[in-house]
């Protein structure tokens, strides 16, 4: 009976610890909140499954070529594309090619609530530091704060690749509790007065200028930031594509199939990727706790800077103040919570438009931010 | 290589063992499932028999909750004729399609976004 | 580890420096961005306007030449409503198809080629 | 004249042998199959076609960088998808988002016909051990009996690369000719009275029960056999996205272009594969022996233990034994084939939803296989 | 301050040369030549983008991993696809699946002006030579004068990767400029009376000599030619499985998000790999002057065969000498400028259809000559 | 480096065999193909030919069966309309799509499993 012996050896009840158990747990409660609540199910229901792929207990390092982190494996193959940061320039290539900067264009100087709240990132990596993080895996964390989740990724994989799996999970985790996170900290921090602020209806735009978008937006922000280059290029390149109006074709491919594949195949490793051998450690709680600070940070910098450059506006251009916190992106997560905030307190206050402005700009600000920390960390000098 | 039957080299690899082995497991994988599905299923039942004799439904009472053989005999009669004449024909018809929104892997609600109202 | 801030690790990875420079650049970059596109918009809005002047256009004199509250509010309004009905009834329509021409990309402009006419 | 002397000696012409003409006049044959009978055509056109791309004589080694076993070449780089087992699973993820596996949840005893099935990859892994194969080989001889490409190429790859050509044109071609094969054996096997059997109509099956199906198979296959988890990993993550009802789009690019893609791809590389130089051997004729060998006793596993079940079911719950046959996958020409056999002796039995259950559980089944000979035979110990 | 100072080192505008301004122009050329003249828009866009890309200025070797160049890049992984020849022939797959080869069938003899334009490659080889570049370097030259984007890429990554770029720019950028460039060539060869001919129309076409073509073109011409086989043996892949008629669901994935997805990749990497610092030589001027002496050669060589076939040909059978010039491919725009002259001359004179036959009979011809080439120069005996 | 022309270049490299051979065997695969179809033209014409004859179709004694100059006309007018107006104004149609049945690379006749009949 020595074969039943050796096979028992193998099976994944001989395997198993707590950690697996913990860990399908998890990836169980994802597919329940995709499904159930409708969380950003694109996303959590192949992380979820991930999760439970990559937790399925066996027997390490004696070659059955089953795990992520195991030459041979397919899931290996297929991760290497998350590990050497190919996946999330091609998601934002598709990105591009479905976004519609129409809103930033026509309100060029909500862009700047993009930009404040990216504030927290670069608290967050302080404080990460303070903990005693590496300086490049505080940057790792502190992009959490950035509220995007190829943005994320790409930054981990280079800077950090030992704690892509937890940031990866806090990132998109947080994402999907936007309208959970955010509320309470735009009420704190606004008098129902300003809630109740309306504001201009946005202008008309031009073909020409939303052909022109992508191509300005490239150079002025790759050349201030280079590291954003991959992100940014291939969001700008989609976005070209789909507003030349002469490449369709590679528009609808590039938003569509291409999109699909790399969604699917990015989330069912990143998933996979939190093995419980290697993701169960206090480190991974603590970027946990740490992507959550960063989130209100993010929220609270966006709301404050907008009540700042009221100081300036005249009466009837201000801000309603809210918008700001739609700056940390989660595209158009924290643009809906918005605009559902404004109608709570005076129904004919349409608040949605105005706030895709500093939503889609909260994207560029982070791609923005992530090439300015590989600049300063990635150098080999 | 291959001229004679080598029992021998059944036994040196643990043909025998592997066989019995692998195959009971086969087995014990899929009963496992069975099993589980089975039992799955008595409780889904019972919950739903509960649910319709609440409501004071008579279909409560009958044996199985299944569906009648006549109507899956006239599906599995229109599954064949499909199988059928698949090759032939690949019958055209005006299509009913579903308006599918794009959307965001960094937040898979982004609808809105692609048609934005220019006037 | 993690017992304790350590402010110390911050100083020693220049972590104000990359924190201030860092969070300046973000800001200077969509600055750059701002400004560009409000000065490309005058030039353009000019051009816009005097072309509608010299065709003696009324809408020439007004103070901007965005859309109306009502209309944005209305759009606003129907988008969220797609927004909250999403989930629930992915709803059906015929669709109208733009026809795809087949291309090459050793020529963009291979149209012709896939439906050959063959009598 | 040296010139046209060296190009002659390059030409196809001069490099030409036997060898080569038969496996062209395979490649063809597989065309005209795939067009003229219309067999499998999505898999035999490119597998033919590959079959001709591959065996276009070339002087080898001399850097040309054609062949699909030079460094270099296209095919190769292509080839390197079957070779390290990643093709099969991203098939595996389309068939999962293309399947429906109501027939089998709704009647989950039919199960065990799958798993009955399965006793022609053991004995034929026996035989081929006998013969003299190694004990890897044999093993991924006798996965040829689990009716499933991808399964049997996964295996392959892992375990007898050198074999995988030949492996995967015999469980192609063997699958192709299931309507051939399987009705003699039925009726060797069956009474008239037993083909007669009607079985009571399938249960509906809820929503809820479809969803949990992919998950609750993940767990518990994968936990008794971890080694079949990049399989039916993947075929269970499929599902999930097609079931999930939230992911639809994933699905539709799941079981569309991606597999296409992929098919093309796995298709053409396994067709050239069969470079003849390296496949025109004892051993692949011996591997065609021994694959049909392996689908005739998988089907009569099949069909037996419909018959041992019947032992144990009280009248009126009685199988039809012909549904056996069905265990051994081919999905679903062989449940095609038990319907028509059905038909023929009474033209009111409908039994093709029955034969889906059995069917769809032959694939778990082999998948389950090939984890547990990977598990006995690959591991480094 | 020593921050900003390091930060201001790693921007776009520290590491500015004449080199990046002058290719950003040409990057934008492109892009507006796509959108605004309509040449070519769904290669120059991509390429015109890529282009920008590649050229924004960052501090190179440092392990930003932002270039092309630099390992680790995204970039750099995608432009693997290019460096090792595997796009071509998949671009050549998704072609294959939606040409339609009736045209050439239905008068095969038109096929020899497809072989008669080569003559420009061949010639400009020899110039390239005399010019003094190396032969390998010629013959990657030489190809430009075929007017097949994904042949010219093909054969120098193979030949002559350093000259790559330049090679695919100039090639791209003739094939756009087909319009501007043939015609006073066409005018200059030909009289007036010559461009009046009339031909008689083509025959229909069966289904089975449309099935048969893709699998006798593929053994006739590799055969002869084997180094074609990556491109022609995919080229006629694609074919078949466009007219097998039992295949349509693999050439519409083929056709559409398979060939999209490989030529967005192609022509982003092709674009991104002119960064200035490597692309702006004296070498890359020669190459865009011979390309066009390519160019006009090859149109030169075209119509002279066909005046030359004419003395062969008895009254009514007769070849209106102009087809000749669609022979160097650049599918369908040389037809469609042979079509249009047609028109002027006599209004009445229809020569699409025929001028497509040399048209597409370029494709083969240029893709024979690249193996050819191949066969003589790549071996390393 | 490229200031004069250099022959030996050529002549070193064997250019002119290259070239010579080159051209003569793009022109030898080419003619192969049109030789091989021209023939096999001429078999399917006799026997179609033939068919037509046994079926006392008159058409089997016109000289060649191609279609008629009028209709090709026609068809490259509208063939070259269509390539003008590509650009423009790519028509919007009511599409008559074929319905695809779902396949499996394990067997590719898997039609029926995707939409199984539930009730
Ligand atoms: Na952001
Ligand atoms: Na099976
Ligand atoms: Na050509």
């Amino acid at each position: 009976m020595g074969g039943i012996d050796q096979f028992i050896h193998f099976t994944g009840f001989a395997n198993m610890t707590w950690g697996h158990l913990i860990m399908l747990a998890v990836g169980l409660f994802f597919i329940f909140l995709a499904i159930k609540k409708n969380y950003e199910p694109l996303l959590l229901v192949p992380i979820g499954f991930g999760i439970l792929l990559g937790n399925i207990p066996f027997m390490e390092n004696v070659g059955l070529q089953i795990g992520i982190y195991e030459d041979g494996s397919v899931l290996n193959y297929l991760y290497f594309g998350v590990l050497k940061g190919i996946y999330p320039p091609l998601i934002f290539l598709g990105i591009g090619a479905m976004t519609d900067f129409s809103a930033l264009i026509s309100n060029p100087k909500l862009m700047l609530l993009g930009a404040a709240a990216q504030v927290g990132i670069f608290l967050t990596f302080l404080v990460a530091l303070a903990l005693g993080f590496t300086v490049d895996q505080s940057a790792a964390i502190g992009i959490i704060g950035g509220a995007d989740g190829p943005t994320a990724i790409f930054l981990s994989s280079k800077l950090a690749p030992e704690l892509l799996g937890a940031i990866a999970i806090a990132a998109y985790s947080y994402m999907a509790l936007v309208p959970v996170i955010q509320p309470p900290i735009i009420k704190l921090l606004t008098s129902e007065e300003e809630r109740k602020i309306k504001m201009k209806p946005p202008r008309a735009v031009t073909k020409l200028e939303k052909m022109l978008f992508p191509i300005v937006g490239l150079l002025l922000t790759t050349f201030i930031s280079p590291g954003a280059l991959p992100l940014l290029g291939m969001l700008f390149f989609g976005n070209l594509l789909k507003e030349s109006g002469v490449t369709k074709r590679l528009a609808d491919t590039a938003s569509k199939p291409l999109i699909d594949i790399v969604t699917i195949l990015l989330g069912l490793t990143v998933g996979a990727s939190t093995q419980a051998t290697t993701f169960l450690t206090s480190e991974s709680i603590l970027i946990f706790v740490l992507g959550a600070v960063s989130f209100m940070i993010a929220t609270a910098g966006g709301v404050l800077f907008a009540k700042f450059m009221n100081l300036f506006l005249k009466e009837g251009d201000k801000l309603n103040p809210m918008i700001g916190a739609a700056g940390v992106s989660a595209v158009p997560d924290s643009a809906r919570v918005v605009h559902s905030m404004g109608l709570k307190e005076d129904p004919s206050n349409y608040l949605l438009m105005h706030a895709m402005a500093p939503n889609v700009s909260g994207v560029i600000g982070s791609a923005v931010a992530a090439g300015i920390l590989m600049g300063f960390l990635l150098k080999v000098l | 290589m291959f001229d004679q039957f080598s029992f021998s080299n059944i036994v040196e690899n643990d043909g025998i063992l592997i066989t019995v082995v692998g195959y009971v497991i086969v087995f014990a994988a899929l009963l496992f499932l069975y099993v589980f599905i089975a039992n799955f299923q008595k409780i889904l039942l019972f919950q739903q028999r509960k649910k319709l004799k609440d409501k004071g439904h008579r279909a409560a009472d009958v044996d199985d909750l299944s569906i009648s053989g006549e109507t899956s005999a006239a599906i599995a009669m229109a599954l064949y004729m499909e199988f059928e004449e698949a090759h032939d024909l690949e019958s055209t018809v005006l299509t009913i399609k579903r308006v599918q929104r794009p959307y965001s892997p960094w937040s898979s609600k982004l609808y809105g976004l692609r048609e934005y109202p220019k006037r």
